[in-house]
């Protein structure tokens, strides 16, 4: 009798604590951002970098843009696009003045809706999907990384130059792996390479290596493997087991970095090769000073969501900075026009044509680490230029 | 008994002023979006508990009945271009008709073999709508843009406007809730919950009575998910996932089933908690579970059991 | 008395009925018929197989051969409810009543399911005034005006048996089916149940499982003895009394000390 | 071939995990929504063992120890008020030992993903029967097999085993002849949670050790036993055996529709024998 009375004084009282509202300044004295991004759930790693290569951006510049203090809210998606925008929605609702979001294309282009109708600036520093800056794009929503057409003209045309004759492809069973792979398959058989297979496997399957072992038997000496999360360290990890590296050339798109190295160990990741959004041995002024305080911070060195974060956020706030007014319709078409000269990887392009940023693409083969370092590491292998990855805007 | 039944109405009373209050205390659209939030969820919780609650069944599959529902409204607005009230409509329906479908085929099994049917049911559909029927659902992307209301010149996409349509909703479903129980319906499905063979014997249809239940539960829940999908302007197949169906039997239990109040406190009181833990804690995930495990152990009857005893002393 | 081996007007006609489970036979090739009026009372040791031919006629459980007959309708394959929808009602040898109720709630909810086809959800219960009308006659009946408002957890045990007759009473039967009613009663609560049973069986027909011979011998007209899922003998309880066979089966129990 | 080892590498794992679920429902009568977080627990910590000492054998031994310890203790606080409860009590209890026990996970190996390296005797593949079949897999089906002979032996030959049945079949009855019911329970469930821990060190070097593991395998140790009927262990062998196969043969011939495939069985299964292939009838209503 007692007992339920105290649990139920604790809880009346953490209802009451919860009940009173926060102070929440209306007013415009701060200036306020809502990273909506995975802390936990499969993506929370993600998120997680993410997170630092803002924080790094924004503690940069003082922590103040146009004189006024940045108030940075952090919200967690969970991995679930439904998550996404419900707490997209009460971003809004609590007034950001820009939003930071997501790894899932599915999330962005949810949220790019509710951005887009309550015009506040989005920007999209992961996401890939061709429609956020194409069919599905709006003023507001601006993206500094990478889209898939151009990760796909990459993996085609580095398959082409490590003269891969035949390609096996392993696809995610979801709409934007689909409509990937119809794409770089394509692109393939105008390079004169034949598709000699395709097998897609369910989001989060345990088990791949039956699937990998009918590519190995295909003949195949290329894979393209499109798949997403976790799934990534399942198949190469299981991949390892029979020494698939070995067997057949292996890339795809962020199929392969130092942390999903470290994952799937040795075995499984040496020779596999896979589109960079960005790696921290670009030699950039800016990158080596990010690195650097990077380091200071956290203690390692920043993977390719935190440099790709970074990048995104501090291009936004100084092109904010630029306008000297504090007016988003402003900084919208200063951002719009804006060219980075000094991005961490060299000049950034924004194309007022569709909000997507012109820029070179990595791509990066695993090698083993020097001693004492992680035993894997990406080697940049190919640059290709922004012009051969965007046609002029019309 | 008489002063449990004062109780509820007085509770019942409180939380619906509270939510008519709250546009006029706070300007803040966050913690309306929460309150409307919260709204939704009570209507899914107090459908779930007619199956559950009112009737006994203990149902592992109800989000199955809620994203039928959100995607049928869905469908209904951006596909067909029909009107809200068209589309609550048609996800009243096809909530109604996912449960009775899942009714008809649980026919046969009854106690934990219906809750693990239900819930591998509800799985069977969330894989069919995410994998083969992609087109439709917008597999693992979702739908975004579901619309909200438009008529008599209001600007439904104000946060506080819309609050006031999903507040109509909840009061209807309270009162709906409220009279069901009362009704000769709802002793009849109290009857099938005690005893099932007493009902049988006396001349009650059960199994025709668990299907009207579930039929009715299915119905709110598809208005919920309908709600909720408008309230966002998203639809996913998340929503028909298992984690849906055990939050809502989660917060129905922590607020105490079988009365109107006991869903809507469950539902409150989980919102608010994550709300209140993740804006102070990193670790709220884990509290949250300490909180749960304390109330099944302490709380048999949930919050709402807790306030009837501090009453009657 | 009611007239003997009118099979013609019957109310209630079992024929060749079996009962199986699994390899057991329960019920083996039993006929019985119920006159209108009548009362009759089935004996027999423990396992002979009562009460699962009581659990037959209600629809419990299904027949392995045989047919039911209530009034003119073939009630065979019938479930459960329409059975008792067409008029046959029951009482269960342990207490099988809505226990989180009062008595009036109990007795109020029997009389809701012949009253509407649909149970209406619209309006309070309360606004069928005709329900609650029927559930005070039947409380009155059976001897509960005191106890309406009480839960019937709260009851005592004779009490609840009242309730159980209640509930069963409600939809006026033609044909009662009655397992033990005395079950479980104390001694000085035999003799008012007595006297209800004796004013319940008025104008109706009913088949009693019954282990109290006194009872028995005061309110049967006629006695079914089974054993072993069969039927022994049919007669009427003086001749049945003074069976040897009877006897035999009954050697130093209650019915040696009545011959 | 591969196909088929394969098969048997899932059917074994799978099997670890239902063995405990199936157990713990069977003599406990809980159907323990936590028994994947319990399998996502030991894998973390065979993997801190195998990281540590770089032995992975000596993980193999200590995780079961180190889970039954853990298991013990969670019979203790959570489960002991709540047997007599109705089974949604079960639902919500566990459900909040998944959110405690994820949260201890994060808070002590973070988001990262952890992976245990390969033993080196079993890293490669053989070819044999003309594909190159994992080592590790071959091991893992003979480890698994033995487990399952081991555990028979356990249960239906040994005065042990003989303590449990009858403390599940009747505890009453157990009590007054001596047995002290109470740690028969927190014996069993410690069981049960070695088991996933053996699971869940086994998985490391074939899986990625992450938070979400044990959602995504409970649904299928669920489809096991239910299939093989709850509560009955050799049921859990077959039911484990059909899903594992299903699984790796679906993969080899149409991946996009397995799990299709695998709930629409259930399904039926459900409605057919609702008892499970296996099971002896259970009064449902």
């Amino acid at each position: 009798m007692r007992f339920p009375a105290i649990v139920g004084f604790s809880l009346a009282l953490l209802f009451g604590g919860v009940l009173i509202p926060p102070a929440k300044a209306q007013a415009p004295d701060k200036f306020r951002i809502a990273g909506v991004i995975p802390l936990s759930g499969a993506w929370g790693i993600i998120g997680e970098n993410m997170r630092r290569g803002v924080t790094i951006a924004i503690e940069e510049r003082g922590g103040q843009v146009l004189g006024k203090p940045i108030e940075m809210v952090w919200e967690d998606t969970e991995t679930s696009s439904q998550v996404a925008v419900q707490k997209a929605t009460r971003a809004l609702a609590q007034g950001a003045q820009t939003i930071f979001d997501e790894v899932s294309s599915g999330s962005t282009l949810a949220i790019m809706k509710l951005t887009g109708q309550r015009k506040v600036p989005l920007i999209v520093t992961l996401s890939a999907d061709e429609r956020i800056t194409g069919a599905d794009g709006n003023r507001y929503t601006f993206r500094t990384s990478n889209t898939v057409p151009m990760e796909n003209a990459m993996i085609g045309e580095f398959a082409k130059r490590q003269s891969v004759k035949k390609m096996y492809g392993i696809v995610a069973d979801y709409q934007v792996g689909r409509e990937m792979w119809t794409a770089l398959k394509a692109d393939l058989a105008s390079k004169g390479i034949a598709v000699v297979g395709e097998e897609f496997a369910p989001i989060g399957s345990k088990d791949y290596s039956i699937i990998l072992d009918k590519a190995v038997k295909s003949g195949a000496d290329g894979l393209a493997l499109i798949v997403v999360g976790g799934d990534v360290v399942t198949a190469l990890k299981q991949g390892g087991e029979i020494n698939l590296p070995q067997k057949m050339k292996v890339m795809g798109t962020m199929l392969m970095d130092e942390t999903l190295g470290q994952a799937i160990g040795p075995a499984g990741s040496l020779g596999v090769s896979s589109t960079l959004r960005y790696h921290f041995t670009q030699d950039t002024p800016r990158n080596k000073k990010f690195v650097a305080a990077y380091k200071a911070k956290y203690g390692e060195l920043p993977s390719q969501y935190a440099g790709e974060a970074y990048d995104g956020m501090s291009w936004w706030l100084d092109t904010v900075e630029s306008t000297k007014v504090w007016d988003k319709e402003k900084w919208v078409d200063a951002f719009r026009a804006s060219v980075r000269e000094d991005s961490v990887e060299g000049v950034k392009r924004m194309r007022s044509c569709e909000n997507q940023a012109e820029q070179v693409g990595l791509f990066g083969t695993a090698v083993a680490g020097a001693e004492g370092g992680p035993a894997v590491t990406m080697k940049v292998v190919e640059t290709f230029p922004a012009s051969a990855l965007f046609k002029p805007c019309p | 008994m008489r002063q449990v039944k004062h109780s509820e109405v007085l509770t019942v009373g409180v939380l619906v002023l509270l939510f008519a209050a709250a546009p006029f205390v706070t300007g803040d659209e966050g913690w309306l979006y929460l309150a409307a939030l919260i709204m939704t969820w009570s209507i899914f919780a107090l459908g779930y508990d007619i199956s559950f609650g009112l009737t006994g069944l203990l149902s592992f599959g109800h989000a199955a009945f809620f994203g039928m529902g959100a995607y049928a409204a869905s469908w209904a607005m951006l596909s067909a271009g029909l009107p809200f009230s068209v589309g609550i409509v048609a996800a009243i329906g096809a909530g109604g008709l996912s449960a009775l479908v899942f009714g008809f085929v649980g026919r046969r099994v009854s106690g934990l073999y219906f809750s693990l049917m239900t819930l591998m049911l509800a799985e069977l559909i969330s894989i069919v709508m995410t994998t083969r029927l992609r087109h439709l659902s917008g597999g693992v992307d979702g739908l975004p843009g579901v619309p909200r209301p438009q008529a008599f010149g209001i600007d439904f996409f104000n946060a506080a406007n819309f609050y006031w349509v999903i507040f109509a909703l909840f009061c209807l479903t309270l009162a709906f809730c409220a009279v069901l129980k009362s009704s000769p319906l709802g002793q009849a499905l109290r009857g099938v919950r005690q005893n099932a063979v007493r009902s049988e014997q006396v001349g009650f249809n059960v199994g025709a009575l668990r299907l009207t239940a579930l039929t009715l539960s299915g119905c709110l829940s598809g208005l919920a998910g309908a709600l909720l999908a408008s309230l966002m302007m998203y639809v996913s197949p998340q929503l028909l996932g298992w984690k849906m169906s055990g939050d809502v039997v989660i917060m129905t239990l922590l607020g105490g089933s079988g009365t109107p109040v006991g869903p809507v406190i469950g539902v409150t009181l989980v919102e608010l908690l994550r709300e209140g833990l993740s804006a102070t804690t990193e670790h709220w995930y884990g509290l949250l579970g300490v909180i749960f495990i304390l109330c099944t152990i302490y709380l048999p009857e949930g919050v709402a059991g807790l306030g009837r005893k501090l009453w009657r002393r | 008395m009611a007239a003997l081996g009118s099979r013609s007007s019957s109310v209630l006609s079992c024929q060749n009925v079996s009962v199986r489970f699994g390899a057991f036979q329960a019920v083996n090739n039993v006929s019985i018929d119920l006159a209108a009026g009548q009362t009759l009372a089935l004996i027999g040791p423990n396992g002979a197989g009562k009460t699962t031919f009581i659990n037959a006629v209600s629809g419990r459980v299904s027949l392995a051969a045989g047919r039911i007959r209530l009034g003119d309708a073939d009630i065979t394959n019938v479930p459960v409810h329409r059975r008792a929808a067409a008029g046959l009602g029951r009482s269960f040898q342990i207490i099988n009543i809505f226990d989180q109720m009062t008595v009036l709630e109990n007795l109020r909810l029997a009389a809701q399911s012949r009253a509407f086809g649909w149970q209406p959800c619209w309006r309070p219960v309360s606004a069928w005034p005709a329900l609650e009308r029927r559930a005070r006659e039947v409380a009155a009946m059976v001897g509960l005006e005191a106890e309406l408002d009480l839960p019937v957890t709260m009851l005592s045990h004779g009490k609840q048996r009242a309730v159980e007759l209640g509930l069963a009473l409600i939809p006026d039967p033609k044909v009662l089916l009655l397992d033990e009613p005395l079950a479980g009663i104390g001694h000085s609560e035999i003799e008012p149940t007595m006297e209800l049973l004796q004013q319940v069986r008025k104008g109706r027909s009913v088949l009693l499982v019954e282990h109290n011979m006194d009872v028995v011998d005061r309110i049967a007209d006629e006695i079914v003895v089974m054993v072993g899922g069969e039927v022994l003998l049919r007669d009427r309880p003086s001749a049945i009394w003074n069976s040897a066979e009877v006897r035999r089966l009954y050697l130093g129990s209650e019915v040696a000390g009545h011959a | 071939m591969s196909t088929f080892v394969i098969g048997l590498s899932i059917a074994m794992l799978l099997f670890l995990l239902s063995a405990g679920l199936t157990l713990i429902f069977g003599m406990l009568g809980i159907i323990n929504f936590a028994h994947g977080a319990v399998y996502m627990l030991g894998a973390y910590v065979a993997y801190q063992v195998a990281a540590t000492t770089h032995n992975f054998w000596l993980a193999l031994c200590v995780t079961p120890l180190v889970l039954a310890v853990v298991g013990a203790i969670i019979e203790r606080l959570v489960l002991r008020p709540i047997y007599d409860r109705p089974h949604e009590f079960q639902l919500l209890a566990t459900f909040g030992l998944i959110l405690v026990l994820e949260e201890a996970v994060r808070m002590i190996w973070g988001l990262q993903l952890r992976s245990i390296a390969t033993p080196p005797g079993l890293s490669g593949s053989v070819h044999v029967f003309g594909t190159d079949i994992s080592k590790y897999r071959l091991f893992v089906v003979v480890f698994g097999a033995a487990m399952v002979a081991l555990l028979f032996f356990g249960i239906e030959r040994t005065r042990l085993g003989l303590i449990l049945r009858a403390s599940s079949n009747n505890a009453g009855m157990a009590e007054m002849l001596g047995v002290e019911v109470g740690r028969v329970r927190t014996a069993i469930f410690a069981l049960g949670t070695a088991l996933a821990g053996i699971g869940g060190a086994i998985a490391g070097p074939m899986l990625p050790i992450q938070l979400q593991m044990g959602f995504s395998v409970i649904l299928d140790c669920f489809i096991v036993i239910i299939i093989g009927g709850l509560g009955n262990i050799r049921g859990a062998v077959a039911g484990a055996l059909l899903i594992g196969m299903t699984r790796a043969y679906g993969q080899q011939y149409a991946a996009e529709w397995i799990d299709i495939a695998t709930y629409g069985v259930l399904v039926v299964t459900l409605l057919v024998r609702p008892q499970g292939l296996f099971g002896i009838r259970l009064r449902t209503a």
